[in-house]
């Protein structure tokens, strides 16, 4: 799949952007960790910004060091499956971003790649909640799938809008698309769902409720040490690759004035996290049960319309 | 003339009667004035086609045409039959007892659906439209005769009218299935030019028909029976309406006759006759309708005649004023039926004092009855006379007898009604009083009022038959040349009549028998036509018992036999095959439900099994 | 590497699936051993599309049959709800109404 | 056409873990195990359908089974009831028939298979198999394709009809008139 001709620097780029939004990301969580928190209030003003700035590496090496916990009867394949899955699906995403040079994985089906990675955070996110024979960690599995049933179906015709005014499943071609008008402007309902859909699996903001405090972190209750450190950095990167294919999708990729290909994808990219991340923060979380009826009576129809526009609108103009 | 005028004539009474028919007792408050205004406004119609003389036709059956025009005929008595129409309707509603204030607006309905019948039949000029005609009136005939059908005698009266004129109208039928044959497009002008045994054929048709509903011999009795209706029908319908369309029809197809040869004598023979003999019938009536029903077959009788004689000029005017004369007396008749309560001749004894007006319009009208002069009947029976004096003096003879009768039995009323009735009389008298119905004992102003035209159209019609209008009329008439009668005659005649009188006055009637029963023509005809009819009809009644009821039950019995053979059969022989296939069935299935075990892997392991075996299968077959 | 091998690879994925399908007691269970052999058919369908007949009327093919196990998942998920919530059981060996 | 030595060696290591984790489904004790092993067959399968060249195809086996077993763990747990790894799972009938059968069918198979007079291949790929695909669904094969979305709409209907356990009477009330309807768990929009 891999394909040789592309240039080892699409790969470090694109590694490169995962891994630096992702610990800009666990800063910041780290920023909000109760056990860390403290640590950033210094009495002066000097002391908090070092605090700051030492969060992640403090949060980081206390996570290395933490022994793992055990659980009685757990089922340590999956578990392990599901905790290194997330980073492995994220990084996975990343490679099908065509970045500067090329593409790390250029499919023809990209769009139905990123689909198929994007279903694997469901068994990924089960198996994590599963893995520790814990009830809270089951519930949260459980209300992760639930949640998926409710967003996937309005993220495929999401998907598909851009397909169908790309006239092709390949990433690289709907960029090509794009030139002149981002299809953001004329694709909003498809847009929105995207992003509630990457807010989705990277269990995040409205629809972090498979994580919900209610049940002490859900998937996340039972993790412990490394495990932790890699579904942490999982989540954020899930996010970070979700936005650099929603950057890619409706924001133009990488085209831009003046700069590089590579770097515009990175500053769209990173503004699109940030305005995950922060809206995330902002809003409260959706209970699952709540969310499915949204997903199914109202999202879905609402891209079902959006990709009927789409497609009267690439037919007037022959076919795409 | 537009002829939607003719349209109208006939529709407007039809619509309107049908329509009061059909609202029933709701109508019953305003079917006397619709009626009177439709039948004033059928007058002036009529006299406005009567001057205009439209002809229409509409295509109605294959070959024929719907025709209705107003030749000289017609246009004479198209008004005569209104006038009288309407005198009678204004009569009728002015009536306070009697008949028709039980069911105004089915009378009226009636009234006004016959006279339509009646005015089609007189416009006809072919003879689909004839029938037509002819059947309406007919049928409503029946239903006015047996207005009060709460009595059956009234009713079965009117049954003896209709079956009787039915019995006659067949003729009607077989003249024009004759006219058919003869290739005819059934034009009543076009008769006469048939070829010989149709025109024949078509002649004795329509002397049949028109005999039976002018009442002649042998029909007569019918009208008898018919004198149970209300008097206003009797009024219109044995006057200028129903009887009258007999002679009229013969005057219309005198021409036919006289083609023929032999038809025109019967005709002259039967009118004749029934003149005659219907006269000493009416001189032996001590019932007052009895005795008018009976003079008018006789006086028209004058008309046959002269249709026989090919004198229509003389038969119109004779119609027109006949119509006018009978019609007065009655209404006249069922003024005092209404007041006295009796129509006996005896209870009217002195009746003419009680009400002038009433008296005197009677007086007129039966002076013109008996011909005296210088009233209407004298002048037109006299130009009859001169035609039949020139054809046959056996005929003369007899025709001049049954005027010296007519003078007879109207001087018997005469005498009758204004006779001045001693004490003991003025009891017997009153005791009559009643007898029929319950009398008012008033005569209503309008009923009288309306009395006097008619007395002065029984006076005065007599010009039509004398000159110079009778030469016009029978040019106008299609009988140009038609003999006159002299002066010496007419003097004599009225001479006659004049005598007749007097002497009636002093020795009074005979009254025989055979002539108050009406010559016993009722039960002859029971006798010779209605038994034998039922006889033969009971015959065939036990042929179907005996014969054809007998072969239904012998065929359904032999159906039974067979289906108990096959029966038989079938439980023997079929029964036991489609046991054995059932039986063969059941094991089969018993065995098939052993696989369905109910385990869906035993399920898998057969299917798989079965495909394996397939498989191999197609591999040798291949 | 040749249309044989790859069709008894995709037969040894069938046969394991009719084991499946054969022993299982459990509605689920046995539902997978359905999917196992679908899964080699697709496997030999692929197989067939590669080797035989490079036209896009095998693609059609696959898409039937992922068209069949959708349609044969959602129908045994329901049954097996219903089952489940009427007798309280998943067992195939409960379930013998069908017996003749 | 061909896909290398590498993609030969790749394609045979996919086939035993295809084969192998559909062994390993009716193996292992758990039942989470046994659905994701299944998914293991699956996802090699479909990684093999894509070294055939069906890259369409092939990423869509992956992300329909994936998400099918997902799903289907739940069924196991919620029917089962059965705690992860620590029962020894033997729900079994008929054994020795069935390994028979399996074994025979497979047998018979291989026979079939080998002994077959295969034709030679006719043509080569399109370039670009899934627009061809396309192409043919939209054109000559789009009867298939009517009547599989027929026969998918049936089957939402009637696993929902089967599936469900309350009808709309008992959301709207035996007159279908009750608003708000009555359920368990109420919903997200406007309740």
């Amino acid at each position: 799949m891999v394909d040789p001709a592309v240039p080892l620097t699409a790969v470090l780029v694109a590694a490169g952007l995962v891994v630096l939004t992702t610990v800009t990301a666990v800063v910041d969580a780290g920023l909000r960790d109760p056990a860390m928190r403290d640590r950033a209030t210094g009495r002066s003003w000097v002391s908090r910004r070092a605090g700051a700035v030492l969060v992640p590496v403090v949060g980081t090496v206390r996570l290395l060091r933490q022994h793992r916990r055990t659980t009685v009867a757990a089922d340590s394949l999956l578990w392990r499956v599901g905790v290194v899955g997330l980073p492995v699906v994220a990084l996975l995403m990343a490679a099908l971003v065509p970045v500067g040079p090329g593409t790390v994985a250029d499919s023809s089906v990209g769009i139905v790649w990123f689909n198929a990675l994007d279903v694997t955070v469901w068994a990924l996110v089960w198996m994590a909640g599963w893995g520790p024979n814990s009830v809270f960690g089951l519930v949260g599995g459980y209300r992760f799938l639930a949640q998926g049933l409710a967003y996937e179906l309005p993220l495929m015709f999401a998907l598909t809008a851009p397909a169908v005014a790309a006239g092709s499943l390949r990433l690289a071609d709907v960029v090509a698309a794009q030139d002149g008008l981002w299809f953001v402007v004329w694709m909003p309902v498809a847009f929105v769902v995207f992003c509630l859909a990457v807010a989705g699996f990277a269990v995040w903001g409205p629809l972090s409720h498979p994580a919900g405090v209610d049940i002490a972190g859900g998937v996340f209750a039972e993790l412990s040490g490394v495990d932790r450190l890699l579904m942490l950095a999982g989540r954020y990167a899930l996010l970070t690759a979700g936005a650099a294919i929603g950057v890619t999708l409706f924001m133009g990729g990488g085209s831009g004035p003046v700069l590089p290909q590579w770097l515009w994808l990175a500053v769209k990219t990173g503004l699109l996290s940030a305005a995950l991340i922060g809206l995330g923060r902002r809003l409260p979380t959706l209970r699952a049960d709540r969310f499915a009826e949204i997903g199914w009576l109202i999202l879905l129809p609402a891209t079902l319309l959006q990709v009927l526009v789409v497609a009267v609108v690439a037919a007037r103009q022959g076919g795409g | 003339m537009s002829p939607v005028y003719l349209w109208v004539l006939i529709t407007l009474p039809g619509v309107l009667g049908a329509g009061l028919c059909l609202a029933g007792r709701v109508a019953d408050r305003v079917a006397g004035p619709v009626g009177v205004t439709a039948a004033a406004a059928v007058t002036a119609l009529a006299i406005g086609v009567a001057l205009g003389r439209p002809a229409v036709a509409v295509p109605f059956v294959a070959g024929a045409d719907f025709g209705l025009q107003v030749d000289a005929l017609a246009a004479v008595v198209l008004p005569t039959v209104a006038v009288v129409a309407l005198l009678v309707l204004i009569f009728a509603a002015a009536e306070r007892g009697g008949d028709v204030p039980r069911a105004p607006s089915r009378f009226f309905g009636l009234m006004l659906l016959f006279l339509a019948a009646v005015l089609i039949t007189v416009a006809a000029g072919t003879l689909p439209a004839l029938v037509l005609g002819w059947e309406v009136m007919g049928a409503t005939s029946y239903a006015l005769i047996g207005f009060r059908w709460q009595d059956v005698d009234r009713v079965a009266g009117g049954a003896t009218a209709l079956l009787t004129t039915r019995a006659a109208d067949l003729g009607l039928y077989l003249a024009a299935g004759a006219a058919l044959a003869g290739g005819s497009a059934l034009e009543l002008t076009g008769l006469p030019g048939l070829p010989a045994p149709w025109r024949d054929v078509a002649a004795a048709g329509v002397l049949v028909a028109a005999l039976g509903k002018a009442a002649q011999l042998p029909f007569s009795f019918w009208l008898s029976r018919a004198m149970l209706g209300p008097s206003p029908v009797s009024a219109l319908l044995h006057s200028a309406a129903m009887v009258a369309m007999g002679g009229y029809l013969l005057l219309r197809v005198a021409p036919l006759l006289a083609a023929t040869g032999w038809a025109a004598t019967v005709a002259a023979w039967a009118g004749a006759l029934t003149a005659l003999v219907l006269g000493a019938v009416a001189v032996a009536q001590q019932d007052l309708k009895q005795l008018l029903a009976a003079s008018t077959a006789a006086q028209l009788g004058f008309v046959v005649l002269a249709a026989g004689v090919s004198a229509p000029g003389g038969g119109t005017a004779q119609l027109v004023a006949h119509a006018a004369t009978k019609a007065l007396l009655f209404l006249v008749a069922g003024a005092w039926l209404t007041a006295l309560g009796t129509k006996q001749l005896a209870g009217l004894r002195g009746a003419a004092r009680r009400w002038p007006v009433v008296g005197v319009c009677a007086t007129v009208g039966l002076l013109a009855l008996a011909g005296a002069p210088p009233l209407s009947l004298w002048a037109t029976k006299d130009e009859i006379l001169a035609a039949v004096r020139d054809i046959s003096p056996a005929l003369a003879v007899v025709t001049l007898a049954a005027a010296a009768v007519s003078a007879a039995y109207a001087g018997k009323v005469l005498v009758l009604l204004w006779i001045r009735p001693s004490a003991e009389v003025v009891r017997e008298v009153e005791d009559l009083f009643d007898t029929e119905e319950p009398g008012t004992r008033r005569v209503p102003r309008t009923a009288q009022t309306v009395l006097i035209p008619l007395a002065v159209g029984a006076a005065t019609l007599g010009v039509l038959a004398l000159p110079p209008l009778a030469a016009e009329l029978a040019a106008a008439v299609g009988a140009a040349g038609e003999p006159e009668s002299t002066p010496v005659e007419l003097i004599g005649s009225g001479v006659l009549a004049l005598l007749v009188l007097a002497a009636v006055a002093r020795w009074g009637t005979p009254a025989p028998g055979w002539a108050v029963n009406w010559l016993y023509l009722d039960r002859m005809v029971t006798r010779l036509v209605v038994d034998p009819i039922l006889w033969l009809a009971a015959a065939l009644a036990r042929f179907d018992d005996a014969v054809v009821d007998r072969g239904v039950t012998g065929a359904a019995d032999g159906a039974v036999w067979v289906a108990g053979q096959a029966e038989r059969i079938e439980s023997t022989r079929i029964d036991a095959t489609v046991r054995g296939v059932a039986a063969a069935v059941r094991r089969l299935a018993r065995q098939a439900r052993r696989p369905q075990t109910g385990q869906l892997y035993q399920y898998y392991l057969q299917v798989i099994l079965l495909l394996l075996g397939a498989a191999v299968l197609l591999i040798l077959v291949t | 590497m040749t249309l044989q091998l790859v069709l008894v690879v995709a037969a040894a994925l069938f046969s394991v699936g009719v084991y499946g399908a054969l022993s299982q007691q459990v509605v689920v269970m046995v539902m997978m051993g359905l999917e196992l052999m679908l899964n080699g058919v697709i496997l030999a369908a692929v197989a067939c599309y590669w080797f035989l007949t490079p036209t896009p009327t095998a693609q059609v093919v696959l898409l039937v049959v992922i068209a069949a196990m959708t349609v044969e998942m959602a129908m045994g998920f329901a049954v097996a709800t219903l089952l489940h919530r009427s007798r309280n059981s998943d067992m195939t060996d409960m379930a013998t109404d069908l017996r003749g | 056409m061909s896909i290398g030595i590498a993609g030969t060696v790749v394609f045979w290591v996919l086939a035993v873990i295809a084969v192998l984790a559909g062994a390993a489904v009716f193996w292992v004790d758990s039942m989470a195990r046994a659905t994701y092993a299944l998914a293991v067959s699956f996802v090699a399968v479909g990684i093999q359908v894509l070294l055939l060249g069906l890259s369409y195809i092939g990423v869509i086996t992956v992300l329909m089974m994936i998400m099918e077993m997902a799903i289907m763990a739940v069924y196991m747990i919620m029917f089962m009831g059965m705690n992860p790894a620590l029962m020894p799972m033997s729900m079994v009938h008929g054994k020795r028939t069935a390994v028979a059968t399996a074994t025979g069918l497979f047998l018979a198979l291989t026979a079939g298979i080998l002994l077959a007079p295969w034709p030679a291949r006719s043509g080569d790929p399109v370039p670009d198999p899934t627009a061809a695909l396309g192409e043919v669904l939209m054109g000559s094969k789009m009867l298939v394709m009517i009547v599989v979305s027929a026969v998918l709409l049936a089957t939402v209907i009637a696993a929902l009809v089967l599936a469900l356990p309350r009808g709309r009477y008992d959301r709207f009330g035996d007159d279908l008139r009750r608003r708000p309807p009555t359920d368990p768990q109420p919903g997200g929009v406007g309740r």
